[in-house]
């Protein structure tokens, strides 16, 4: 069976050219790129150059980016690099309702340390409203935290405007682009950005690779401390296969974005329409127009995720969903939940993620396979007959 | 995250008995608090006041379905006595073990049993309960709600 | 110019096999390990037999191994975890003075803290004291950490011993065995060990992943937090293809590690000999029994490691000076410090470290080039001639 994996807001898989760049460094450019002799020079250079190639991409200089070891570190280092080296400034930190677990954890365990955060409430399409920001602020806020763009509902955020607002209140401004990243467009000067967070993983590249950007001026403490590798911001020896796998792949997101983008939102496009049609009472989530273009997130009433996820994988096709069946803390989606949805259509939803390699004969194939699938499971459902009943 | 073991997975991908029992001698149906969910058991006796038949309907993970189903197998031929004394560590060992963070989706099966079989034992079985037994879901519904609000 | 790479201390050339494990993983095996469909459901099965494949290898069992991003995170994770879940019950920690940086800088951080670190003192081969342990232990203890193997010097530590003296007082025994994993048995049972720290690429492994040994019971705050992965202890999307390098490492090591410390350790005593022999005013570093099989560390009067270093690149010969990590700083080695050598020696001092692929003829090779070349530079030095007229 051809397996059709639509679960790239997790993981994609690695492209042939990276998993060359990372192969021919491994054989090439083995040294340490903190040594000395030619084996650290060869190794540098490879390191120096994917920084250069990485910070054009997003109208960096060179020296304002870091590579860590995921995009979880680069959350991590970014929120308690802050929060630690500007604790004597304020206590406060803004973000919003939806982030990744990456940014909520490590708050919580800021707040067991006294800090204090406003979580900004976003609209049922998962939308921040920038008033609600400026309203936030205080005089101890010192940092703003939102995503750019969300990885169960694809919605988008202001991120231009938060940041402008930032800007004029002195705040600084971190954006977890670990979804947008090689998809869309990302110009940190534009946008008014002082840290971003990406992982390599989410765009073709190798996992266990994350970059933070510092806008230069912004002194942060260390989460890493050791030697003295990327500015004493991040010790470890680098992972220099690794490195030079993202910048393959960030030369291949700059060579395609744009046509994939348009691509892959037309057949998001199509497959949303064909399943609002042909399944009664579902739904979109996110926002219908400002999503990432590789989203689909959806809503079936009555239906629980994981047992219609593990009906796709039967057919071969893979898939994510939010229900709490599926998370370790038995909880329905937080991102969901706090888009207004119900726990039980919440519990009903699936997200299917479009990558560089899916193609309209998949699509075709799910709009096929996932309809009977639902109508199976509710007939199953003791909620779905008496809904129908009415 | 888990791994389901063959049996559950054959359970959950060939679900036995689902459905609804026609004239049941006995109706349950339990939500769980855990994660939401809902599991409905009807049962029908012989002339010898043993199970005959039942079938499940669940909103519920490959888990909870995988239990409902072994469940409905594991009740028929036995007395109301016997099917009583039913636990969900019978039921999760029918299916081979289930993963800890999925053990409660097998007592909704064993909660739903009991409930099944007070039903019996209270009054005859019947339209009438069908409505109640959706009513009292949905105060489950609202406790699942306050529960999810007290956890934020 | 066929190059001799003798830096296996800083960082070793990944395995054939190793490559070759890591590149069919990512061919097959993209899935996120935390996905539930198949494809996920691979992608964990090739984490799962990695982490029992490597506990089995130092006598844990696999709910006690923790895949990290580096050596440099383990050692973080290991320090800062106990010391934010311990806190309440003292704020002292032990170490000695010839830790990594890994270590050490960690520690500093949390001086500023307000924690309290006894450096015990290690003797002139690098060693410590076990009775020095048992006096530098109070009631606020709460950790004491001390390395396997030192990577400058190759010195070995009492571990068996440390621990029991920590297991019969009730403290935390965590051992950065960087150096030693897969060179030198270790059995964490035997030897008394709650935490240990080691890192692929020091193996012939992958850049980028470590690993952290928690012994079943012992209690630590993470160090990245967000999603549930690695038990909630160490968040972010695993690195399968890093993990399942790792993996065929430890593999390789535990079928070949008796016959090559060996075969190593023959070759390092040759080259010690040799080089004590035909350079006058050489000293050997380190210990000259209990020192890891493949370190060679020698210190040369008068003679600046740097340029020693660049002429023997210039041969096509790498080797280190003082440790890479710390060659970006300009002060003098801190082990070789705490080990009594004056400055003016620890300067010249050479760390030459073997690996799996290196042979008779190489070491031959360095016997015959390094000799002209400490000549050479000391016919350069004002020091020495000064020396030499006494
Ligand atoms: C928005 C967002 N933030 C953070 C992460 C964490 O990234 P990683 O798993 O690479 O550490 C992810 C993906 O898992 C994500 O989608
Ligand atoms: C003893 C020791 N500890 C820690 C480290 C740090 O490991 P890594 O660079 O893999 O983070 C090293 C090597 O650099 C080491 O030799
Ligand atoms: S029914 Fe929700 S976890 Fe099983
Ligand atoms: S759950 Fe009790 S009757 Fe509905």
């Amino acid at each position: 069976m051809n397996r059709i994996y639509l679960d790239n807001a997790a993981t994609t898989q690695a492209a042939p050219e990276v998993i060359e760049a990372i192969q021919t460094c491994f054989r090439e450019t083995y040294g340490n790129p903190s040594s000395l002799h030619s084996f650290g020079l060869e190794a540098r250079g490879v390191i120096e150059s994917a920084r250069r190639n990485i910070a054009g991409f997003i109208n960096a200089s060179s020296d304002e980016l870091f590579f860590t070891g995921s995009g979880t570190e680069s959350n991590n280092t970014a929120i308690k690099g802050i929060v630690y080296s500007l604790r004597g400034k304020g206590d406060h930190i803004v973000t919003t309702a939806i982030e990744h677990h990456a940014i909520h954890e490590p708050l919580h365990f800021l707040e067991t340390q006294g800090l204090k955060v406003t979580y900004l409430r976003n609209d049922d399409n998962g939308q921040v409203d920038p008033d609600d920001l400026k309203k936030a602020i205080t005089g101890e806020t010192i940092l703003v935290s939102v995503m750019h763009g969300n990885n169960e509902i694809g919605t988008l955020e202001p991120i231009k405007e938060l940041g402008a607002i930032c800007r004029e209140r002195g705040v600084y401004f971190h954006t977890d682009a670990i979804q947008t990243f090689g998809h869309i467009p990302i110009d940190v000067r534009e946008m008014n950005i002082d840290l971003l967070s990406a992982s390599a993983h989410k765009l073709y590249g190798p996992k266990g690779v994350g970059l933070l950007y510092i806008r230069k001026g912004v002194q942060m403490t260390p989460l890493l401390h050791g030697g003295g590798q990327e500015k004493r911001l991040r010790a470890s020896t680098q992972d220099t296969p690794g490195i030079a796998g993202f910048s393959r792949a960030v030369e291949l997101a700059a060579s395609e974005m744009e046509k994939e983008a348009g691509r892959q939102s037309r057949l998001r496009d199509k497959l949303i329409a064909a399943l609002l049609e042909a399944v009664p009472e579902s739904t979109l989530n996110g926002h219908p127009k400002l999503r990432l273009p590789n989203n689909v997130n959806m809503s079936f009433a009555c239906v629980e995720g994981e047992a219609a996820l593990l009906n796709l994988d039967m057919e071969g096709i893979a898939v994510a969903t939010g229900s709490a069946c599926t998370s370790t803390s038995l909880e329905p989606s937080h991102v969901l939940t706090a888009c207004g949805m119900t726990h039980e259509l919440s519990h009903g939803s699936l997200r299917l993620s479009l990558g560089r390699t899916t193609t309209e004969e998949e699509i075709d194939q799910v709009i096929k396979v996932l309809p009977p699938i639902i109508a199976k499971l509710r007939a199953m459902s003791p909620l779905y007959k008496k809904q129908g009943a009415k | 995250m888990w791994d389901y073991t063959d049996k559950v997975r054959e359970h959950f991908w060939n679900p036995r008995n689902v459905g609804e029992v026609e004239n049941p001698d006995g109706i349950g149906q339990v939500g769980s608090l855990a994660c939401g969910d809902a599991l409905r058991l009807t049962f029908k006796l012989d002339e010898n006041k043993r199970i005959k038949e039942a079938k499940f309907k669940s909103f519920g993970c490959a888990s909870a379905i995988a239990a409902a189903s072994v469940l409905t197998e594991m009740v028929v031929g036995l007395t109301i006595e016997q099917a009583e004394k039913i636990t969900n560590q019978d039921i999760a060992a029918a299916l081979g073990g289930l993963p800890e963070q999925k053990m409660h989706c097998s007592v909704l099966g064993e909660q739903v049993l009991e409930k099944a079989i007070a039903c019996y034992r209270g009054r005859p079985a019947g339209a009438k309960e069908e409505k109640m037994i959706c009513e009292c879901f949905s105060v489950t519904d609202r406790e699942i709600e306050k529960a999810v609000r007290e956890n934020r």
